[in-house]
């Protein structure tokens, strides 16, 4: 728990009225949103306060029922935190060991063809344990999505060093900070899979805002037609905030990750069918003063 | 005093809140706060303030589900103190 | 001789604090020690859990015990699993600032401390596991004072360091705060 | 029904993809390499797949995916390869899934692997041990049935003799029983329902939080129970008036079997006993075959391995003596020096006079 | 000399630093996280290395390497990740490094796969399984001796309750015994000349043509043998009149010791067992401490597999019954509720009244 | 064998004298070059017939020779057909499983920094089984030069499909020639290790031809001296014949290299600290005519 | 007839040439031919005609150490018909 | 009854081929039969060596023997392999035109059969492994030449369909060549 029991919250407290919120209004009114995406059995879970992993895997239950695909998807799931959703998202799943989900949608989708596979893996998961299988399918261009939620540590764990913690960050066991030289380089996973000919779609969006959201859901949506037309491999980074592996405190998550994070694994586009996009352009596109 | 129209509102699950604040920055009018109070929890949860436009933007960050969204018929106004 | 210690409360009590206070004063008396701590749920709320054997010679508890000498009660919201390995006759030592479940007081020998309040008065409300594990050991004589508090310096981790001054005043305030050796844990046998 | 010249590892292919194996992963490994390569050519004309997997571990997650959607489905690779695969192979005992593995292994130095496995936990795989293409055949299709009736994996025990010996066999074409309705497997079909399926190796259930493992566990204990009951497979031979009994498996047998024969023309007292699933491995059926018998003798191509099983049949009741030992050939692909009628025959001849034999 | 107070995982860290271990690579896994953890902090202070590796896979791949070199090195895991291991735990023990394996384990389910491996071929590793944190420190340090004098793996079986136990404990420095120089290790100097080395799990020489792994592995099997005879270890208490002798290893016979002392003071007539060594099995040490028992009683928690080992040493001379079984808390960590003294110690009376105990 | 042994043998019988070559000549002469490179125990070997792989050894060996490094240098080398100059390599070698080299050479390099260490891998042994422990290696920065033989095929199991075969090409699990729809696309290894933050050399040469095998020799001899320099990960990575793996005829190996594999896998450097050039830029200067 | 001057020569191996070819082509002055006798191994070998120069290339393309070069330090001639 | 065959040559003269296609025909004349070739040395001239078991019903015979009924030898070149597996009185039918080793004539009943110049007359050099097993099978009666002729279309593989017809020529000129049944294989029991 990074939450430090004793920090006082500070909010704006100003003369106005508290508007009740304990139930729908009284007033005529139009309901645009729900609770939970209507692909949840229930909203319960025992992810950390501040986790952008539920974020994460409400845009791609969403996205999943909009597309229509509700009863033809089957997701293989990876070990991490967000596996605790297994039990509460209702879609066919298949659990997979550590690193190896990829080969497990593989197998699926060749049995399959027509059902919309995908993964969701954490980056330790992915981009440590099983960056191989990843690689090969992506190289294989098996039409299956890889969601990959980046939050750069193990979280299930408690917190430690993974391929994609940048530089500096610190971490359970990097405790001064990854340093370069003891520690190597974070990998962008989403360049390596984008230039790959196997690879149809490729992207990194974040949950640290409402605007990184809508982006992301708008990737997911992307990725997922991308696998339903047949072309190929598709895959979406989804950058999600960990404040208890990061150790800071939960409310300062979407900053961190927009200002660690989010300097070195730039969100964007990195390959739409032709086009091909480095993070190193979209960094220089997005954050031209550099990090 | 001065009058602020509400074009939306939300509900809360307030006990499902884990209190990590997310929707207070995310909120485009600034209208959610966090509450004195403690849930069932022990962590203080979101307090709606005039001026919600429905946009939404609070259930889309929030990890524990706590938000519906509503958006008016006609705009409701609240008096507020400045 | 072997006293078993069960300590509980809630997450962010700092129970595994004290805890390992008490198993360091008593490593300091020479004792042999042996400490598990657990933990439920991932949330904050969650149950906080510690088994502590002292012992004179290589101990024989294994380090989850079906049965106790004493245990030292932060909270009542996990108090359920202490009190049904509590033997007869055994030691409770409570907060009872915030203690509000039922405890049978002819079976066991019941000890109230209002740790919360002792530990507000002297401004600094989380301290209130020091002041009650302090306590704890004047009762039972099972350590010094003077060995908890070396014992709180070695354990406090370096990041927590302002706490040095309050947490002392807290064991020592704690462990004048009641009437010594009414239970003394290394005389005559287990109690039941 | 006629009857083709095939190399086991080419007869093996074909009952598979007879008894309705449609989906295939593995990496090439001597001597396994040509099952893979039979698979990569037959399978995509009955409408398969097989993928050149990049890797072992890819393989096995391949197959996992495969099965989990409810196809027959299989790897394989040698015992190097399996040793690899063993955490999903642990896991997939777990989840319950029907694997079928093609172990072709450089010689019988990986019974401990395959019937004791080295994932994790309790588990266990049905092992079978064919002794000739005739019976890879034969078990292979048994493999695939054994597989669904217990949804449990299930390796095949080949060897470079197995997989590379011609024999003229006929394989059997659909007349198989009838398959239980896989009524646990994803199609993808039932979310946005409630009743949507998480097949896991936890024990998971959907709708609920946390996971039970030790009522999952139990259960699937109770499985191996049964299956440990009901499943063992063994054969004998001349053992009602033997002195000395003969356990071999494999192609081992194979060479203990010949030189029974041809010690019993002899008039030696002497049988064999072959079990054909090591695990479970036919405990009663040996005890029984070994009573009053003045020795056992485990012909075995390895550093002593099946000789615990062997022993823990016989529980003191005869003595219980290796005859056979660690043989490789150069290359270390497990055509040792033992796969010689002399040498095997010798062998058995020290057991019946009681002599030592040296490994 | 002081006493520290420190968690298992701790405590076997500075062991393994004050034995000489100087690299280490790991990847986090409940329970075994804070062994890395705690590598991770402490190796760099003493110039040592600690990797926090991608996987488990290339953890085993870095200890080879640092191992190769001559530096004592470590890696570890729970069964989970040391499954994936398998493949190189066998090839190394073949190719005589010494390896040091911290297995953190998730309770005792991986019996099989510490004394039979899952790797292929003939090889053993030796398995020590220390029965609290005090023994942990000393078996840590002896795995570093026995490695480097057998050339061969040793892993230290531990578990969730042996890795967080904190207990007071002295860590001895460096009174070691003196080194056997490793004159095998491969240092880059000695190219060039002809005398180059080849540090391979083959046999293979330097300037011949081609393998002869026969020999190379009968050798390591006769080293195998050698280890069998000489370096089993075993913990005997109140046998000589004991009617049940229980049978337990690691944080389990810490259960069972306690139960049977106080069974003891109540008259009943048990006693205790506790291989130290898994394997080697201590046969012979129990065959004899179970002589004239009426019962021998195996307490492990799993489904059985330890029991085994002790069938092959009591061969028949007594029953032997489990009475521990699969238990599990619900993070599937291995605490399971078996781990409580109550339930042992009736389990153990169930045994002394000759009753079967449920698992 | 892929040698026909009914075809018969072209050569250009000309009226010229055929010099005696089976000893040193009388006259007076210098030695240029001898049979085996100093770090060679001797010369035989089972390779093919027209192999490349014994080639790129030679360049190997005497780089390290040429450095003064034969006597500070650790070999860590894979499975596949060049496996069996391990007896015969004059250097400290370690022998390590089919695609885990890379991770022996990190542990190796910790230990003894100081040294020379380097992986000798197949395609198949690092593109396929081992392609995250390179990758891994690269993106951590460890100071060892991995060298990969490329052949495209799995030479010593019988010539199946690699990660690197290239499309159209035939092997013996794509006997109808690689087809990207059911096995997916080759890899460009080079662009993915070159990329990475750790790595300070990358490059990839070819023995095809003397000009290649010389070219080729300078890209070792740069590697080495990058990790000699301490600066981190250096590659290079050489196009070598299999015409066994291949089904072509012996002869027709190096034009088949050059017009199937270097026609994908461009020869040059990927790599030099900070000059990143991608393969697709060197086809595009190398190639500018297309495949 | 034409006289063809050789700078350096080589020594083949002969006995361990697999008979691959490799160094015909990559010889420059194109002075390697493969011979019509087959050698232990039962395969054709390069022979040497007039005009090496001593580069080396064979040795470079030859993957089974059968060559070692020389270069004359007076260039040899060799009187050759055309 | 059982008959054990050891083919071997040395690598490119189609001694597995010959093998196959002797195996193909006792298949078609109703018989049980096993085969298992081996291969020396990664190199062209590497011995190639096959051991065939016909017989009548299951066979007994692992797929290694240590002791043969009778050998074809196309070179004398890996010859030793089979000689010390042969029975005494075994039939050894042998390419006189390559075979240069001792054999002992008085132990074993040997048949010399000019194969590689018989198929040289035919224009099919390669062929000389067909008319080697032909008449081997004519002198045995192990197969009669129909069997040959189809055994060797079903097992040459189809991108060397151009030798069918110089195959087929070699099978029966090879069976003419010699004296038929000489050493019958199905009469009588094992010789030695
Ligand atoms: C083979 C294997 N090794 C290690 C683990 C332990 N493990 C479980 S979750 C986890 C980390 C997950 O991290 P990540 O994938 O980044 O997801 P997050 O928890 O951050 O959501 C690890 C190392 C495992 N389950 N299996
Ligand atoms: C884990 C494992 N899987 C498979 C093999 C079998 N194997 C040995 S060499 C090899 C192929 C090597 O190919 P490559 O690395 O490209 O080298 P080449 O033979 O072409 O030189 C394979 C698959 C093995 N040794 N280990
Ligand atoms: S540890 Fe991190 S990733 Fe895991 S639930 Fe907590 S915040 Fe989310
Ligand atoms: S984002 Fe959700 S969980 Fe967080 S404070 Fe707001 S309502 Fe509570
Ligand atoms: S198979 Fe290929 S790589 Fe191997 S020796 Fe032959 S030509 Fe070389
Ligand atoms: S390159 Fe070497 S092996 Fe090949 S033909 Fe020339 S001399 Fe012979």
């Amino acid at each position: 728990m990074s939450r430090d029991p004793l920090r006082v919250i500070q909010t704006s407290v100003t003369q106005s009225p508290v508007i009740k919120t304990d139930q729908p209004p009284s007033e005529p009114a139009k309901q645009k949103g729900r609770f939970r995406p209507a692909l949840l059995l229930h909203e319960d879970h025992d992810l950390c306060p501040g986790c952008g992993e539920p974020i994460a895997i409400r845009l791609m239950l969403e996205v999943i029922e909009e597309l229509g695909q509700a009863q033809n998807s089957i997701g293989v799931i990876g070990i991490g935190c967000y596996t605790a959703f297994t039990s509460s998202m209702d879609v066919d799943l298949v659990q997979a060991l550590h690193g190896r989900a990829p080969s497990v949608a593989t197998g699926a989708k060749r049995m399959r063809p027509d059902s919309l596979i995908f993964t969701l893996q954490g980056d330790g998961d992915m981009v440590n344990e099983g960056l191989q299988e990843v690689i090969h399918t992506a190289a294989r261009g098996e039409s299956v999505t890889c969601i990959l939620l980046n939050n750069g540590v193990f979280g299930e764990t408690g917190g430690h060093m993974t391929a994609t913690t940048v530089l500096g960050q610190r971490t359970k066991n990097s405790i001064e900070g990854r340093d370069a030289d003891y520690h190597g380089y974070p990998i962008l996973i989403g360049d390596l899979l984008a230039q790959l000919g196997g690879t149809v779609y490729a992207a990194r969006g974040s949950v640290h805002d409402a605007a990184g959201v809508v982006k992301t859901k708008n990737m997911l949506r992307r990725a997922f037609e991308s696998q339903l037309e047949g072309g190929g491999f598709s895959f979406v980074e989804i950058l999600t905030m960990c404040p208890t592996g990061w150790f800071v405190p939960t409310a300062e998550g979407p900053g961190y990750l927009d200002n660690v994070l989010g300097a070195v694994h730039a969100t964007g586009e990195l390959k739409n069918h032709e086009r091909l996009v480095t993070t190193a352009q979209l960094l220089a596109e997005t954050r031209p003063s550099g990090p | 005093m001065r009058t602020v129209e509400s074009r939306g509102t939300i509900t809360v699950a307030v006990d499902r809140c884990k209190g990590c604040e997310l929707c207070i920055p995310a909120c485009p009018p600034q209208v959610l706060r966090m509450s004195t109070d403690r849930n069932e929890l022990g962590v203080p949860y979101p307090e709606l303030l005039p001026g919600c436009t429905g946009c939404g933007a609070c259930l889309l960050v929030c990890p524990d589900f706590c938000f519906e969204i509503y958006q008016y018929e006609t705009p409701v106004e609240y008096e507020v103190n400045v | 001789m072997e006293r078993e210690i069960l300590l509980s409360g809630v997450g962010g009590q700092s129970v595994q604090l004290a805890a390992q206070v008490l198993a360091h004063a008593a490593i300091h008396e020479g004792r042999q020690v042996m400490l598990l701590g657990t933990y439920g749920g991932t949330m904050r709320g969650g149950s906080s859990e510690s088994t502590l054997v002292v012992g004179d010679e290589a101990l024989i508890s294994p380090p989850i015990v079906s049965r106790c000498w004493s245990a030292i009660a932060m909270h009542h919201a996990f108090w359920a699993n202490s009190t049904s390995k509590l033997r007869a006759g055994g030691v409770i030592v409570l907060n009872e600032s915030l203690f509000e479940a039922e405890v049978d007081r002819d079976k066991y020998r019941v000890f109230d401390v209002p740790a919360t309040r002792i530990a507000t008065d002297l401004g600094s409300p989380m301290a209130a596991s020091m002041v009650l594990v302090a306590a704890y050991a004047a009762l039972t004589d099972l350590v010094g004072v003077q060995s908890l508090v070396e014992a709180m310096r070695e354990s406090v981790p370096s990041y927590r360091r302002q706490h040095l001054e309050s947490n002392e005043k807290a064991l020592r305030t704690g462990y004048d705060s009641v009437e010594p050796g009414l239970a003394p844990a290394w005389k005559g046998d287990c109690a039941g | 029904m006629t009857r083709r010249l095939m190399e086991g590892s080419e007869a093996m292919v074909e009952a598979a993809i007879a008894a309705g194996c449609r989906f295939f992963a593995g990496y090439p490994m001597t001597p396994f390499t040509e099952v893979l390569e039979h698979f990569a050519a037959k399978l995509p004309e009955v409408g398969g797949v097989c993928i050149n997997a990049e890797s072992e571990l890819e393989a096995v997650g391949m197959a996992w995916g495969a099965l989990a959607t409810g196809a027959r489905a299989a790897t394989g690779s040698t015992g190097q390869g399996l040793a690899l695969m063993q955490e999903s192979f642990s896991e997939m005992t777990r989840a319950e899934l029907p694997l079928v593995v093609f172990h072709m292994a450089r010689g019988q130095g990986d019974y401990f692997q395959a019937t004791r496995g080295g994932g994790h936990g309790d588990y266990r795989h049905i092992v079978l041990a064919p002794e000739n293409v005739h019976e890879g055949v034969a078990l292979t299709q048994l493999a695939f049935e054994l597989a669904d009736r217990w949804r449990n994996p299930v390796q095949i025990y080949g060897d470079y003799l197995l997989a590379h010996t011609a024999e003229a066999v006929v394989i059997p074409t659909s007349d198989q029983p009838e398959r239980p309705p896989k009524d646990w497997a994803v199609d993808g079909s039932l979310g946005g329902s409630g009743r949507s399926r998480n097949l896991n190796p936890l024990g998971m259930e959907k709708g609920t939080k946390g996971i039970e493992p030790e009522p999952f566990w139990k259960r699937l204990q109770a499985k191996h129970d049964e299956i440990a009951k009901t499943e063992t497979r063994c054969d004998t031979e001349s053992t009602d008036d033997a002195d000395v009994v003969v356990v071999a498996f494999g192609s081992m047998a194979r060479f203990a079997r010949h030189a029974v024969r041809e010690l019993r023309k002899d008039g030696a007292r002497v049988g064999l006993v072959r079990p054909i699933t090591l695990w479970p491995f036919p405990t009663d059926a040996l005890a029984e075959a070994c009573e009053g018998v003045k020795r056992v003798a485990v012909l075995e191509q390895n550093g002593g391995q099946m000789i615990d099983d062997v022993r823990l049949s016989i529980l003191g009741r005869a003595p219980v003596d290796p005859i056979g030992g660690i043989s490789s050939d150069a290359a270390g692909f497990g055509i040792g020096p033992i796969f010689n009628p002399d040498n095997v025959r010798e062998r058995i001849r020290g057991a019946l006079e009681g002599r030592e034999v040296a490994a």
